[in-house]
């Protein structure tokens, strides 16, 4: 074996870290437009090139183009474009509550906010998501009580999980936003059970599951798409490729060797890749996805490009792993900006009003918040017997015993 | 009544609450079409239909995963663990997601399903055919852990098991499916035909989650015990003539607590017994329990008789299983000393 | 959304069950020789192609055709075929011993013996294998003692493992065989670890994985899929195709939706689908994977097709759930009869002296049968002390105290 | 002699090993580049390179998995898993496979890894980030687990578990890697450059697996503790003027049981102290030893105080917290009953 060369260890890097300059070239990005629409009872072998290229509808002026551009109607664009601004404008001031100590933990969506938010407007009554911890404008989209959130965030007395759970990982069913859970990947199999059961019922209630770029490495990615492939429920797997999982890039997940979207063709399940950027596109890949789930033909797999532009959290710092200018950079640009314009082009909106409805918003959160901290913040208010409730349906005699050892 | 064996009356009981609630769905590895490796849900599929009951992929996290989203939905479902070994796998989906849905959701969000397990050893199956996992799920907050001893309470558990509106994790002793197993392996195998708890009745009844059952009335020592050995138990009772109350724990949490310190007080001694090793076993919490409650009743150290902290081997099965022979020594020792 | 029909809950089934005909019609089977052959260092993106066909070198006269047809040494394909009619006259003696009720549990590997068997030949010296409990035939292939082997399945006296494990589920270092686990899939993941090991040494060392059908469907699969994708290490990722889990067939895994080879697609991993009956194709693939892993060009998965003849294991009765005939109708057929035909073509085997290898294998088994039920059978003869060693290295003292109380 | 908070004493021992063993590796999710999110690998991909120090993806059990494969090929992995809270789908992985290794070969194949891991509450982390599931390994023959409290032992007992031929699940208290946090935490942080275990030689030293540390000796009873709770029985000593003798144990499996045996043979009275739900907490295996054990010596039961049997609640972290107040009067109740 004399001839063998040793082996090397391959670790990926991203093109750039602290110091260097941004690099995006690998990053591919087809011209609006091109990318051919398919029927939703299309055989997923057929549309596999749609999992390399990006779906894109919005050209550079502006202008809607392509066979995915779909004639979204004025109030639904417009409601879009509003919590899109309405989301920024929670999560700037969230992080301003935490960083004044009245809350431990935030995370926000800044980049990302087309993709919650025009899924969700694509969405019927009675579907439910399985989100993760970045999909607040879900919640956003419906004009969930603001309030509400910021109770939840700050743990106080009017929280609606009673201080139990950490920020930011609301449940809300009547709004169909499962329980996010702090363990990443697990609500992704979840939402095809959740599909499937929709099927057994011969109901015609579809399941949304999200997860992050860094997370489709978890196991549990993988049994849901075993099961989606086996029992093709109706459920909409998107996944959120925003780059970045906390320091560590897209490559560490896989996404240097194929795209996220290409792991569903091993499993017969058909997959878009789309500019997530891109409301337009979000909006209409959503309503085919949905519509084809709805239709009895099963599973769809999106992957949403798009970039984080934020921090992971409040804890986290990205100049430490990445470069200064990156997001900057991001060849994607900014979904609100983009909409923004397209809407200005058409007619539908202004720099005006658009300044008008970034200060109505940012008035709305701050006097929701002023009413949330009035209930207390950082945990203050939260009782501890709520402590004990909610461990089992009735409080067994064990737990009983302690409750009443701790005198609450 | 009918006589059942531990298999029927299981099977039995799916069927009850299946033809009851058509939110009742089961599935999990060959319980579809075959009915599963121990048949426990023959018949099932060709009653019920391919909706309702079926084989899963071999993935004991997407079983549980995809059970507790079922479960968010409204199903009721009862799936299975081919062989308890293999639940790990599943097991951060039991214990960060379906233990804590409630809670973390204020109760928006349930999680009422049946992980069905067999569990124990006994059949010459090697480490990963004959494991007792139970300590592992009765330390985890939001899940109930039982395990069943006979075919009565089989199918009355496993009846209030689906029934429940939290996860409760299922252990069925694989060696007690056939028969009342007492650790003479050497012995002809005993039926359940002639065990009175055989005598099952038809249709729809319940046993309580909760409750500990005295199997048999003592005064000298008392037995915590539960599963296969139960039976271990009572022949030693009946080979030692120590007077021992025998008590079937069934439900490991919540546990009857209430019944132990009764039991312990009057008979001023104590002896724990399981299969699993014994480091952490959920014997050590009995022992911790009993000491706490019943120290100035004990005339002797609560004794804790296991598995040994091996791997569950497979030659020297005999050697690790705390059979007859283990028991009666210790507690004859027991009853020795001061 | 009245006009949503109710949904309906898929569940793939078998085409055929007990008292049905056996129906391979969904089985494309492609003519010999009509797969291209790439070079080792072909990007993925290119062969996705290999992946949905299946390559085949035997045609139905038994030549060796097309691309992929070597020229096996004379020496490589005699040891193949005795091989091959070893592992089946063991399987047959341990059934029958079992049956003695001389051991609890065997699984043969009846009608997939040329896959462990030539892929085994391909390998070198200091690789590794981790095999499931189907992968006999490596240890066969090597001349590995069968004595040893029978000791292992009857836990005597003279058991390697000391009847510590199971049947079968041997461990010996010293023919790169990883320590066989009773949990499915696990070994996969620590397989693509091994490789990492490898390359991170410096060394020119790869890595065998096995699993099957039924258990790609674990999350170690994804974990192993993962990892290969981002370190590229060299592994060759094998998933034996064999139809059967134990009573789901192979749809229940996914495979009616995608094969198994496309499931690395995903990853940006080459892979290959190939006929497991067919010797020469398994031993010409398997050496272009191996070679392709040692040359540093990282992972391959390769999906074997063939048909578990056998019941699951001696625990199993497959007249339960699949027609009668149905592995005598596997249209791939026989490997050893196949094997044997091309080398009787070729002039280097004739009926005479195979009928005379399988009664000298016969003998053998038969002998070291005999000589392993000297010491012991279904346990007698192991000794409790063991049961107490190789816990740990060290015994801890709360080892030695239980071993004290049991006396030993 | 250099000081040293855990973090920093952490990453020094992984630096030591590495620098003298090629086949040291460590990895896991962000330990690579950015050096963990409790900064414990800073520096250290720099120092040996990317070949040795690397990210791994977000799938726990595939860490411990391609741990346990490199493992097998010679290389000793120190891995992380982010928070102890994640460490559930690495279970099967380490339960299975690690643990189960050198016995199911034979000593054919063994697993020479630590799995590093952030455990314990009092960060406002909630249900997902506070977890101590140490009673989890405790339960599975042929894993070592070890729990450190202060840089001294952090830096010796990591340096200890590398070199150990068997897999050590290796647990860090967060709340400590800064100071030695006694619980009350309404008031100034300490730091750990004011502890005398704060001093960390520099270079090549072991503590050994398996030993006890008596860190505070006593007469009027014995504190079985560990991790962050052995600052807060310090301090409740401090306020009670209670004699208590604290043992802090560091080494789960195997257990120091003799030190733990003398201190309450001559204390007569023994309180359990941990952070993790009681039941089937470690706890539960040390009442049932020491009552065992020491059933002649104990004047009062063993007494447990630990987290309550609930998630660990975010809002109240505090009332969960088995903090001075609660541990102060659990000990003066001990000392009062007769
Ligand atoms: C099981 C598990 N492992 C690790 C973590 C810690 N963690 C939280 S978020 C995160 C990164 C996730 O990245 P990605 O999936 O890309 O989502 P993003 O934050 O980019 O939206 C990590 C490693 C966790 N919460 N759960
Ligand atoms: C984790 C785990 N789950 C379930 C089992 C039980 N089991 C043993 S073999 C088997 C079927 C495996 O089928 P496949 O992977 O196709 O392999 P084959 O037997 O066909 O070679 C099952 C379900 C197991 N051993 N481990
Ligand atoms: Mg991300
Ligand atoms: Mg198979």
């Amino acid at each position: 074996m004399a001839d063998y060369k040793p082996l090397q260890f391959h670790v990926p890097e991203p093109t750039g870290r602290p110091g260097d300059e941004p690099d995006f070239t690998d990053v591919d990005i087809p011209s609006a437009g091109s990318a051919p629409r398919p029927d939703i009872d299309v055989d997923p072998n057929d549309i596999k090139d749609l999992a390399r290229t990006m779906i894109r509808v919005m050209d550079k002026e502006g202008n809607a183009v392509g066979p995915w551009a779909e004639d979204i109607p004025e109030d639904v664009l417009m409601h879009g474009l509003k919590s899109m601004v309405r989301t920024r404008a929670f999560d700037e001031r969230m992080m301003t509550l935490q960083r004044q100590g009245k809350t431990s933990f935030y995370m926000k969506c800044t980049g990302e906010e087309a993709i919650a938010i025009a899924f969700q407007q694509a969405l019927s009554k009675g579907d439910m998501h399985f989100p993760t911890y970045r999909q607040q404008g879900i919640l956003l989209a419906q004009d969930y009580p603001v309030v509400d959130m910021i109770n939840q965030i700050l743990s106080n007395a009017k929280d609606p999980l009673k201080g139990r759970q950490l920020p930011i990982l609301y449940s809300v069913r009547d709004y169909g936003f499962f329980t996010v859970s702090g363990n990443l990947g697990t609500q992704f199999v979840q939402a095809v059970g959740w599909a499937m059961a929709s099927a057994i019922k011969g109901d015609t209630k579809i399941a949304a599951a999200w997860i992050g770029d860094g997370s489709t490495a978890e196991s549990d990615f993988h049994a849901a798409l075993v099961n989606a492939s086996v029992y093709k429920p109706p459920v909409v797997l998107n996944v959120v490729n925003n780059q970045w999982a906390i320091s560590s890039f897209q490559g560490i997940a896989g996404g240097n060797s194929a795209t996220f979207a290409e792991r569903a063709h091993g499993y017969g399940i058909p997959s878009l890749r789309v500019d997530g950027n891109d409301y337009l596109a979000v909006y209409a890949v959503s309503r085919w996805a949905i519509e084809r789930a709805r239709r009895g033909h099963g599973p769809t797999l999106i992957e949403w490009v798009t970039y984080r532009v934020a921090p992971h959290s409040t804890s986290d710092d990205p100049s430490k792993y990445r470069p200064k200018e990156e997001s900057s950079a991001w060849p994607l640009g900014d979904p609100i900006l983009r909409l923004k314009n397209h809407m200005i082009k058409h007619g539908l909106w202004s720099e005006e009003r658009h300044a008008q409805a970034e200060t109505e918003f940012d008035e709305e959160v701050r006097a929701a918040t002023k009413e949330a901290e009035s209930h207390g913040t950082m945990g203050s208010g939260a009782s501890p017997k709520e402590m004990f409730e909610c461990v089992f349906k009735e409080m067994p005699p064990h737990l009983r015993e302690q409750r009443q050892k701790m005198g609450v | 009544m009918p006589q059942m064996n531990m298999i029927e009356a299981i099977r039995d009981a799916m069927d009850v609450k299946m033809a009851e609630d058509d939110n009742v769905v089961v599935f999990g590895e060959d319980v579809g079409y075959f009915g599963g490796v121990f048949r426990c849900t023959h018949g099932l599929q060709e009653k019920y239909g391919a909706n309702r009951v079926f084989d899963s992929p071999i993935n004991e996290s997407g079983i549980v995963g995809t059970a507790i989203g079922m479960a968010a939905y409204g199903l009721r479902p009862c799936v299975e663990i081919q062989f308890a070994d293999y639940i790990y796998p599943a097991y951060d989906q039991i214990v960060s997601e379906a233990a804590r849905m409630r809670y973390r959701s204020s109760a928006e969000f349930t999680s009422p399903l049946v992980v069905r397990t067999p569990c124990g050893g006994g059949i010459f199956g090697g480490q990963t055919h004959s494991q007792s996992p139970e300590a592992l799920f009765t330390h985890i907050s939001g899940v109930k852990t039982v395990i069943v001893s006979n075919p009565y309470d089989a199918k009355g558990m496993l009846i209030s098991a689906i029934e429940d509106d939290d996860p409760v994790i299922f252990f069925e002793p694989k060696r007690l499916y056939n028969g009342p197993f007492d650790g003479h392996h050497d012995r002809p195998a005993k039926n359940w035909s002639a065990h009175p708890r055989g005598d099952v009745p038809e249709g729809h009844y319940t046993v309580p989650i909760g409750k500990a059952d005295v199997v048999s009335e003592g005064s000298d020592v008392t037995i915590l015990t539960y599963g296969t050995m139960v039976y271990v138990a009572e022949t030693v009772k009946e080979e030692t003539g120590i007077d021992a109350e025998i008590i079937d724990l069934r439900s490991l949490l919540p546990l009857d607590i209430d019944t132990i310190v009764a039991s312990v007080k009057k008979t001023g001694r104590c002896m724990v017994l399981h299969e699993a090793t014994l480091t952490s076993g959920f014997g050590a919490e009995l022992a911790a329990q009993v000491q706490e409650r019943c120290f100035y009743n004990l005339e002797v150290p609560v004794e804790r008789v296991t598995g040994w902290d091996t791997p569950y081997p497979h030659a020297q099965e005999w050697d690790y299983f705390p059979g007859p022979a283990r028991v009666g020594a210790a507690l004859k020792e027991m009853m020795e000393a001061v």
